[in-house]
């Protein structure tokens, strides 16, 4: 019952969900660690899908972020301004997720596009979606990227989510209220920003992950905490239970 | 009062060239049926309208419908790219595609400053990005009482707007439910209005969580069974989860493209 | 998480001396217990917000528990005025009570603007009319787009909150349906949040036109079986039309007046 | 059967919603005249009431504009500012009815105070409530106030919701995108604004009733439409269907 690379990245995500209220759950990994979350390490907290629903308990992962049993199973179902407004908006919401194509030291997040120009990309990704608000509004904010270079780059070629922009002193400037990203879960570890230059550094490894492993997968030169931690692997229970809930779903 | 009509005589009556349409609807009750249409009547140099467009944005761009997307997520839910929207952005296949894009608190709140005969619409958003620079609907505003500066983006007015939901009653009020996502807002912003519907009831049962939108302010319903398929109609079928797959296969390729649209039209 | 308490101690915890207090209903499920609470707890200097105030401020009022009050319409609805309202108004009896007036409109937007994290919302209203002379919380903005002209008001966040619903689960999810006025945004605007209910059950069965305020999103709940008298609780009692009546004699006279406050402290 | 003031009044209101799609109504006269209209005249009238029913249906006179039948009758229920943000303020509405304890040759509503000051009134008024929108938004104003010096004055104590305003571009100038009140029904007869100066003027008088005795009872000196016109008398049909609408209700 060996965990593969997206399970370690799922499991340790879903545990930094312990203790919270509530998390704004975009689809995919993001959804499956909340999820995962809610049956093991949080069973109170709420989960808000961008598509109306307040507090949805579904009993399988959704392919969509808009899947009928999030309307069938939630506290309460709103329109999609309401989410974003009452919701999102002022600040209530404990934890956002995001994943993103590419993103930088400072945790600034691209779904734009990759080379090229606005005008021309080379690949035209999907766009902003409700990243931009999540990251500027949500207390804290996790990100799930798996870990390459091609996705850890020393400057992303468009800031779609202002994570901590140029360092110290940005979000406060640029009106940001919440705590931007403060942690980033990737397959090989975790980063967490500098508490005071706010650049991502490496804090803990998966069990076996060489760090030189994941400096070669980061696109610039990355810090490593002094007192580096190693991922507690997933307990059986946290596999068994993750396994469950991903059986039905695909792809 | 709406008026009761077959799909072709109302998207012909009520989607002309040139016009802005929105086709929305948040992850349900997507107006699929209506969108192909659309795209059978040649319509052209269309301003496409939706926060998510997906399947049926794709189908309409790669046609050549489309001369603009105004748009916060374009993607094809759970699988990945759309991928004639990315072959028109990144290509210009089959005609360079023109980009309004937002976020989606950008967009939801420009639809509601629409419904609410506003000329725009104020929200913490957009800071520290790359969109403002982009975007000319996005601007500055300055809060008279606090001196914050927050975001304020330009009201939608679709000349019309296309939606899918449950039911009509004969009398032409209309009943959604489930996830309602911004349609009755993307409605009330629109100049025109059609909403096609599962089936006409005599009496609209009051549901939990529905949207009811009053026949005065739908401007025609036409009945189409199954008319958002493959998205899902809550109470009546299921997310053909499958379609969204295959449509990745069939879209990939300019030909494979070309050969479903010669079936379709 | 809500906390379930009982009245008395629930007001005693959140609603505090000075504190700007929202006691909302729109001409249904008004708070009636609470505020009386309120008033038995003899707090002083209060800030009353309220779009319709109705019998309980005046009660409050001529008790001499506020300070200020911040409404759109005061009065008896269907039988006329308030008098102990008027009474300070006009002669400041028992003691001065500054005013700040909106419209319906703009109480409505002050409260969505406070439950939206933002300091302030626009809307078309006040043109032409006496109010903006006197009330400070409106000004004009100009839309950056357009260049027109539009009402900006404050944003209100008040310290608490006070609503009646019909029903709350054990873990503290509130839910209401019928007429729900403003109260949603009442709730999320405010600091603190106290909700009075016909009843706890152990499951919140789906309703149409419900509105579900979670658990946490309200600081406390407390079971008050006819705390909305003689208000009404659609689905538990109906409005007594007649309790309206009697207090327009009961007001009207300073002395009845008093020895109903002495009755009921 | 003959009519009583306040029934002539109400018949008269209440045909002139003929050929109309919404109205919004407030409490008291306007409300009984809108369902009786919806009774007789004009059975698609859409009833919106600023409590949140749209298409309300109330099989009798609501006390208030609060009670539990409109919501249970109501095409659809909605929160207090939808009403007044997607309903009344883009201008979907087509009459909106208001009454007033004061109002002027420019048909300018007062329900804020008479006597004294603003600070300082000898009556203080419930205030504006929703009918400063509703004066500029619907697409038209009725108004219905009985006829006296006490109400109908020269000047206003205050303006709470707009009407002509100082008179011809008043309203363009503010932004009233209505038209404005169109129709003043009273106990006596009918007052139009004039197409040109917008002053109010008599355009009709109930059957019996003198001109003397209008502009006896009207605070400024009353203009006469040389083409006066005397009022239907009510039907047998109009006369009871209301008398059933309002005999159970009170006062």
């Amino acid at each position: 019952m060996r965990p593969t690379a997206d399970e370690l990245m799922t499991v340790t995500a879903a545990r930094a969900l312990a203790g919270h209220v509530s998390c704004f759950v975009g689809i995919g990994l993001p959804s499956t660690a909340a999820n995962l979350a809610r049956r093991v390490h949080n069973p109170d907290l709420s989960l808000i899908y961008e598509s109306g629903a307040i507090g949805a308990r579904p009993s399988r992962l959704p392919l969509s972020i808009g899947d009928g049993e999030l309307a069938e199973t939630a506290d309460a179902v709103v329109s999609v301004p309401e989410v974003f407004n009452y919701w999102l908006q002022p600040g209530r919401i404990d934890v956002g997720f995001l994943g993103a194509a590419q993103l930088d030291r400072f945790a600034n997040l691209n779904t734009t596009f990759v080379g090229g120009t606005y005008q021309r990309p080379t690949v035209r990704l999907p766009g902003s979606g409700g990243a931009p608000e999540i990251a500027a509004s949500c207390r804290e904010v996790f990100v799930m990227v798996r870990h390459s270079r091609r996705a850890f780059v020393a400057e992303v070629d468009f800031v779609t989510s202002a994570g901590h922009g140029t360092g110290p002193g940005f979000r406060a400037a640029w009106g940001l209220r919440g705590a931007g990203p403060v942690l980033v879960v990737t397959d090989l570890g975790v980063l967490e920003p500098d508490p005071v230059t706010r650049e991502l550094t490496l804090t803990r490894v998966h069990p076996g992950v060489p760090v030189a492993d994941v400096r070669a997968a980061t696109g610039w030169d990355l810090r490593v905490a002094p007192d580096l931690g190693t991922t507690e692997p997933p307990t059986s229970q946290e596999l068994s239970v993750l396994r469950r809930l991903t059986e039905g779903s695909s792809p | 009062m709406a008026e009761l009509v077959d799909l072709a005589g109302g998207i012909a009556e009520l989607v002309r060239d040139g016009d802005t349409v929105a086709l929305e609807g948040f992850t349900h009750l997507i107006p699929s049926a209506a969108a192909l249409e659309v795209l059978r009547q040649r319509r052209r140099d269309l301003t496409l309208v939706r926060m998510t467009p997906d399947l049926v944005h794709d189908q309409l761009i790669g046609a050549g419908c489309a001369r603009r997307l105004v748009f916060s997520w374009g993607g094809n839910p759970g699988v990945g790219s759309l991928h004639r929207l990315r072959d028109a952005v990144e290509n210009g296949w089959p005609a360079p595609l023109e980009i309004e894009e937002h976020s989606h608190a950008g967009m939801a709140n420009r639809y509601v400053a629409g419904a609410s005969g506003l000329p725009f619409a104020v929200l913490r958003g957009y800071q520290g990005t790359g969109l403002g620079a982009h975007t000319d609907t996005v601007a500055t505003v300055t809060c008279p009482f606090t001196g914050e500066n927050l975001a304020a983006v330009a009201a939608l007015r679709p000349d019309v707007t296309v939606i899918h939901a449950q039911r009509a009653d004969r009398r032409g009020n209309v009943q959604l439910w489930g996830l309602v996502g911004v349609q009755k807002e993307a409605v009330l912003a629109a100049t025109r209005s059609l909403v096609t519907v599962e089936e006409i009831v005599d009496e609209l049962e009051p549901r939990p969580d529905a949207v009811v939108l009053p026949s005065w302010v739908v401007t025609a319903v036409a009945v189409v069974p199954g008319g958002a398929r493959p998205s899902y109609a809550q109470g009546y079928y299921e997310r053909d989860n499958d379609a969204y797959r295959a449509w990745d296969a069939v879209s990939r390729s300019r030909e494979r493209f070309t050969d479903w649209l010669a079936e379709v039209s």
